[in-house]
């Protein structure tokens, strides 16, 4: 340790590799959400008749509701760096009952609309399900990234997890940014 | 010059021209394939005000990317390309930003002014 | 039948000419064609004047093997900079931007439709309908009853519009010697202008990959002079004797049409002057009685993987279709 | 001196036997791996070529039915691209080179590198059992719907086609990431980004291009198979969908893939020529900016695939000026090398002949490809022979020929012996010969109007002699290939010890033993510029620090990282070191993708639990607690 002096502080080798995850994955909703347009620029009628518009008021909630939860990742990501690590644990556990709230809520949601047009009725409802569904998986991804970094710092700080927090802290904030898109783009009828 | 201000015309230099042409590519043939399709056909899109907005908007950027890439390369004229770091990195930088700029900014130039010229939804 | 046998007689003298089973892209035979051909001559003596500057520093190079010399390490000299930076970035950006200008301002408006104002004072106009199908083509006249297949018979120095769309997968019409290619795709229809500067048989081909059999889904463009073309178009009109074939509308009748009989599906190609066609199978056969035969005993020996099943016919049974067929002229 | 180099062996040495092979993490062994499997593919796909061109070789050839024959060329696209080129440059050059280059252990991610591994070679098992089976991908490797709808190919051709690139996908995302990270963090302090090798340059290039165009492709497959298999309508304009949709994500992906082929090529004639030159490049700068800008253009040239699509024109140009100036960042390189060559010491040994073959070649794809900025002339041709030309000579010649190169080049450092230089050269020109004539004529017969992918074609078209010659060339190449790793395995054995540095080569990979020990360097080495095997004051200070124990790092699997940009030591990290997970989890993932082909949709949820697991285990230990 002491042959190298240690100049500056970057972030941690699995940070940039959830970086470049997250930027992969961001492609592929860009890719996701350009679907969704070119087939709206094609189809007279959008959506179709017989598949009612999407309703504004509970996604745009819901979407308010995670974003918040941004605010504790962070914190808890702040105070794991002071090395307070029941104030991590707290606000890491908290913003996870919300996110799992928002996901039982979307789930709900998506089982709702499934009873009221289905994904095969046409290319409209296809990439509807789509969408939300790629969205709703890297939400479920991120609880389970949670649900293994509680467990992991239930015994104890290391720098591994540490830096484990740091790069799923930063994937919380990304699929925040990608779900501000995809509500946007799903409910782009309405609005 | 101090180096905070050449470090910044440097990345400047290097990333904003690039970025500018991609995001004027996605949106320029994009609005031309809104104003070819059915559906968005009908909105009515100022088509030649869109295209040209992204050839001055984009060009302008482009150009300012090449100025910023220019001014580091004639601070750092006496540094060789593998000199230590920040100067030859910056050197560096700036030989590269140089010929991509140029090269994005011609991408533009044909594009926007062919696309309206060429203002054919059907080619027969 | 004097017209159709008219035809045929041209076909068969341009085959005995020696001009007819081509579609080469570097004897054109339109302006449209002749301008991309023309590009093309001149993009060759470009590229091999690139090369020929490549090949002859690598020469050089090559010449001065092994030369002694300092085998340590040297800097950069600025001659070979500028070599870089003047023949890698100068010339290249202005040479590709003329090219650029040259064929994407200038030779597309040669490959394409003339503008409405220009075709009145210049040339007549004709539209002509094709659709792809698994493997073949219909091709239709609007404003006329007239549907054939594979083989289109335009006029000749007319502006000629070809509407393309597909039935199922995505095709692409392509005459080399008369336009550049347009793919048949399903959601939209898709046009080309085709004009013929001298009388001929043009051959064309299914360029986009179609399946099993995108291999055998040949066409011919009959280019004519327009009286003959007009009393060809007369001929495919009309619809064929009411009095049709009961064997013909019991056994093909589910896929086929022949006008004026009971035979109306649309499934495969219409049949109604198969007899004045040159070719079966969309080319894959000539139309004569023995191939025909074969033709019908069994369809996917002859063109395997097309959508036509093999109908049990005794030999009798074929013997008097292939008269009924070659008898629709 | 000695007992610090023997306690770096005893940290890290590896474990012995098939499972060391099974578990290993070591990048040199991973790279090993790739080459051995990918020479596999490369076979398969040879073969496929060889029995495309016996079926051609004469009109209304019998050989192949239209079934077979549409099977073969769709696999033999797939299989050169995804299982040959690709995990040949990246996966086995990358692997084993870019440590090497920048000074070092492993890869950032070792563990996530065996996975990569382990997932590709699954996917390209998974392909071919797909083939054997009668199931090989038949709609083209572009694969356009509706053809390949479930429609029009109803049988489960198109699920092997789908899955498994979804597959071969996941493992060169995974490489993409690992490599990127690898190249910004693990250089050795003072290879600030000026001094990163153009080797390493390139590839960082094409890990760029990977990581955003493969998303596009992953895309559109999935929702292929949404389509096929839950009856959803993407591509169905009967339902409001776009068969057009599908070429769009298709070549968003597959235009920048073609630069993913050939810049590692480009990397590999980058590390080539000053070698066997004994000269730095010519501008280097702009060859550093070059690869990457070629990839980065690339993203926006995808619809000169869809020209005669019947786009609108006003889109179109868009792509068709995108693709002008693509070329520029080629044109600078081939000056370059050329100009190198020449002012250069040059010693025209093996690799250097196939770097100049490898010049000539993608000057001429590059010419052709040029053409295809004016529209009316792409629009005649695309879709003939001359296109099959003309991505032959790019991907053929521009990035084969220089990984043979390559092959011989490294074959030293690899082996510790050197190869047989006679019959070397000799295989060049075999090759060299073959290849022309086999890809040449398609020039020709392209413009006589021969249309790409036909499985026969009728005689008295003016095709049927430059159709034998091309046949002739391709098995006049498979001598020279043949020739060529004959030429290997016998050096192997025989040939002569070739010691640490055979070409005086530039990078760091010529400053340790050949071949280099588990743990590559000794002493993490100084840097101070591209060229670090030049600089031997450099080499110097390094066998001085060794001496003194300075900068060893032999507490554990230890690997220095850098800052980013300026190639700062920035602190100190523990390794993982071989470890079951990664192959554990790639059963459970080919498991998970093989019974979708079967729509067994339980038995893949089975799977993802079992993956979910393993993924536990794989992270139940840190390396800082080894």
């Amino acid at each position: 340790m002491t042959d190298f002096a240690v100049t500056r502080r970057e972030p941690s080798l699995g940070w940039w590799g959830m970086a470049l995850f997250v930027a992969a994955e961001a492609t592929l909703f860009g890719v996701l959400v350009a679907t969704y347009f070119y087939l709206r620029f094609k189809n007279l009628e959008w959506p179709p008749q017989g598949i009612p518009e999407p309703k504004l008021g509970v996604p745009l909630v819901l979407l308010g509701v995670l974003l918040v939860t941004s605010v504790p990742m962070q914190l808890a990501l702040r105070a794991a760096n002071a090395h307070r690590l029941g104030a991590a644990r707290l606000l890491l556990g908290l913003a996870s009952i919300v996110q799992a709230g928002y996901f039982a809520m979307q789930v709900h949601e998506y089982a709702g609309d499934l009873g009221r047009f289905a994904p095969a009725d046409h290319a409209y409802a296809s990439i509807y399900y789509t969408l939300l569904g790629a969205d709703h998986a890297h939400v479920a991804l991120g609880l389970l990234l949670d649900l293994w970094l509680l467990a992991k710092l239930a015994r104890g700080l290391t720098r591994y997890r540490l830096n484990a927090l740091s790069a799923i802290t930063f994937y919380w904030h990304a699929v925040n940014v990608l779900t501000i898109a995809v509500t946007l783009t799903i409910l782009s009828p309405s609005l | 010059m101090s180096l905070r201000r050449l470090a910044f015309l440097q990345w400047f230099g290097l990333l904003a021209g690039g970025l500018t042409w991609f995001a004027a590519f996605l949106a320029g043939a994009g609005t031309s394939v809104a104003l070819c399709n059915p559906a968005s056909g009908r909105w009515g899109i100022p088509y030649d005000t869109v295209q040209a907005a992204l050839l001055g908007l984009g060009g302008a950027v482009v150009l300012l990317a090449e100025a910023a890439a220019v001014a580091v390369f004639r601070a750092t004229r006496t540094v060789a390309e593998q000199d230590p770091p920040p100067e030859g990195r910056l050197h560096f930088f700036a030989i590269g930003a140089m010929v991509g700029n140029l090269v994005f900014l011609v991408i533009i130039v044909l594009s926007a002014v062919a696309t309206i010229v060429d203002r054919a939804c059907h080619q027969a | 039948m004097p017209r159709a046998g008219l035809v045929t007689l041209t076909a068969a003298a341009l085959v005995v000419a020696g001009c007819g089973s081509k579609q080469d892209a570097l004897s054109p035979e339109s302006g449209a064609s002749r301008g991309i051909a023309t590009l093309w001559w001149k993009m060759l003596v470009g590229s091999a004047l690139g090369l020929g500057i490549v090949a002859l520093i690598l020469l050089a190079a090559w010449i001065r093997r092994n030369r002694a010399g300092v085998p340590g390490v040297r800097e950069g000299d600025r001659v070979a900079l500028g070599v870089v930076i003047g023949l890698g970035i100068v010339v290249p950006i202005a040479v590709l931007s003329g090219l650029f200008v040259f064929g994407n301002v200038f030779l597309i408006r040669k490959t394409t439709m003339p503008t409405a104002a220009a075709a009145v004072r210049d040339r007549p106009e004709l539209t002509v309908r094709v659709v792809g199908h698994q493997f073949w083509w219909e091709v239709r006249y609007p404003g006329t009853p007239a549907v054939t297949a594979n083989e289109i018979h335009i006029p000749v120095r007319t502006n000629v519009r070809v509407l393309v769309s597909t039935d199922d997968v995505i095709h692409s019409f392509w005459v080399p010697e008369l336009n550049r290619k347009i793919d048949m795709i399903p959601e939209q229809t898709n046009q080309v202008l085709l004009y013929a500067d001298r009388p001929g048989r043009y051959r064309g081909q299914c360029a986009e990959f179609c399946g099993l059999q995108h291999a055998h889904m040949g066409l011919y463009v009959f280019a004519d002079p327009p009286a003959v073309f007009r009393r060809w178009l007369d001929g495919q009109s009309k619809p064929a004797p009411a009095a049709g074939s009961r064997l013909f509308v019991d056994k093909c009748g589910s896929c086929h049409t022949i006008r004026g009989t009971p035979a109306t599906s649309r499934v495969g190609p219409d049949l109604t002057h198969v007899g004045s066609r040159t070719s079966l199978a969309a080319l894959t056969i000539p139309n004569t009685p023995a191939r025909l035969r074969e033709w019908l005993r069994d369809p996917q020996r002859v063109k395997p993987g097309n959508q036509m099943p093999r109908v049990e016919l005794t030999d009798a049974q074929i013997r008097r279709l292939v008269a009924y067929l070659e008898a629709r002229r | 001196m000695r007992e610090r180099v023997e306690r770096l062996e005893r940290i890290w040495v590896a474990r012995p036997g098939v499972l060391g092979w099974l578990t290993t993490t070591d990048h040199k062994r991973i790279g090993l791996l790739y080459f051995w499997a990918t020479l596999v593919f490369f076979g398969a796909g040879g073969v496929e070529a060889l029995l495309l061109r016996t079926q051609l070789a004469q009109p209304n050839g019998d050989v192949l039915g239209p079934d077979t024959y549409d099977q073969l060329f769709t696999t033999h696209g797939l299989t050169m691209i995804f299982w040959f080129i690709i995990p040949m440059t990246t996966g086995a050059f990358g692997n084993y080179l870019i440590p090497l280059m920048i000074g070092a252990r492993d890869m950032a991610f070792p563990r996530l590198n065996a996975l990569s591994f382990w997932v590709f070679l699954a996917s390209g098992i998974f392909l071919y059992v797909g083939l054997f089976l009668g199931f090989g991908p038949n709609a083209g490797w572009f694969d356009y719907v509706p053809l390949a709808s479930r429609l029009y190919d109803p049988a489960r051709n198109i699920e092997f086609y789908s899955l498994g690139l979804i597959f071969n996908g996941i493992a060169s995302t995974l490489t993409a990431v690992n490599f990127i990270v690898t190249i910004f963090k693990l250089r050795a302090p003072g290879m600030s980004f000026n001094r990163i090798p153009l080797f390493c340059f390139a590839f960082l290039a094409a890990s760029f291009g990977l990581l955003f165009a493969l998303p596009a492709l992953s895309a559109d497959l999935i929702l292929l198979f949404l389509d096929r298999n839950l009856g959803m309508h993407f591509f169905d304009p009967a339902h409001g969908g776009s068969t057009l949709l599908w070429q769009h994500l298709f070549w968003f992906f597959g235009h920048p893939e073609v630069y993913i082929l050939i810049v590692p090529a480009f990397g590999i004639a980058t590390e080539i020529i000053p070698a066997l030159t004994q000269r730095k490049m010519i501008a280097f700068p702009l060859v550093a900016i070059a690869e990457l800008l070629v990839v980065f253009i690339g993203f926006g040239v995808w619809a000169h695939h869809m020209f005669a699509d019947g786009l609108p024109t006003t889109t179109l140009v868009f792509f068709a000026g995108a693709t002008a100036m693509v070329v520029i960042p080629s044109t600078i390189q081939v000056f370059a090398w050329s100009s190198t060559i020449f002012t250069g010491l040059p010693r025209f040994k093996t690799p250097l002949l196939f770097i100049v073959g490898f010049i000539l070649f993608f000057v001429i794809g590059g010419l052709t490809g040029v053409m295809f900025v004016a529209i009316p002339f792409t629009q005649q041709v695309t879709d003939t022979y001359f296109v099959v030309a003309h991505f032959h000579y790019i991907i053929f010649g521009a990035a084969v020929f220089p990984i043979f190169g390559g092959m011989y080049y490294w074959f030293p450092k690899l082996t510790g012996r050197m190869y047989f230089e006679r019959p070397g050269q000799i295989s060049f020109w075999i090759i060299f010969v073959g290849t022309n004539l086999l890809f040449f004529p398609m020039h020709i017969v392209g413009l006589l109007g021969m249309p790409r992918r036909v499985y026969t074609y009728p005689g008295g078209m003016g095709w049927t002699a430059y159709n034998a010659i091309e046949s002739v060339g391709g098995f006049v190449t498979l001598a020279g290939i043949l020739l060529l790793f004959g030429n290997l395995v016998v050096s192997y054995f025989r040939g002569a010890p070739a010691g640490p540095d055979p070409w005086h080569g530039p990078t760091l990979e010529w400053s340790v033993p050949s071949p280099p020990p588990e743990y590559n360097f000794a002493v993490v080495p100084t840097v101070s510029s591209a060229y670090p095997n030049w600089d031997e004051a450099d080499r110097e200070a390094d066998r001085r620090r060794l001496a003194e124990g300075v900068g060893v790092l032999d507490d554990g699997h230890e690997q220095v990282v850098s800052t980013l940009v300026d190639g700062e030591a920035a602190e100190v990290v523990k390794m993982p070191h071989s470890s079951p997970w990664p192959v554990l989890l790639a059963l459970c993932l080919s498991g998970m993708l093989a019974v979708l082909v079967v729509e067994k949709f339980a038995v893949a949820a089975f799977f993802a639990v079992l993956l979910a697991l393993t993924l536990l285990g794989w992270h139940s230990t840190e390396p800082e607690a080894e």
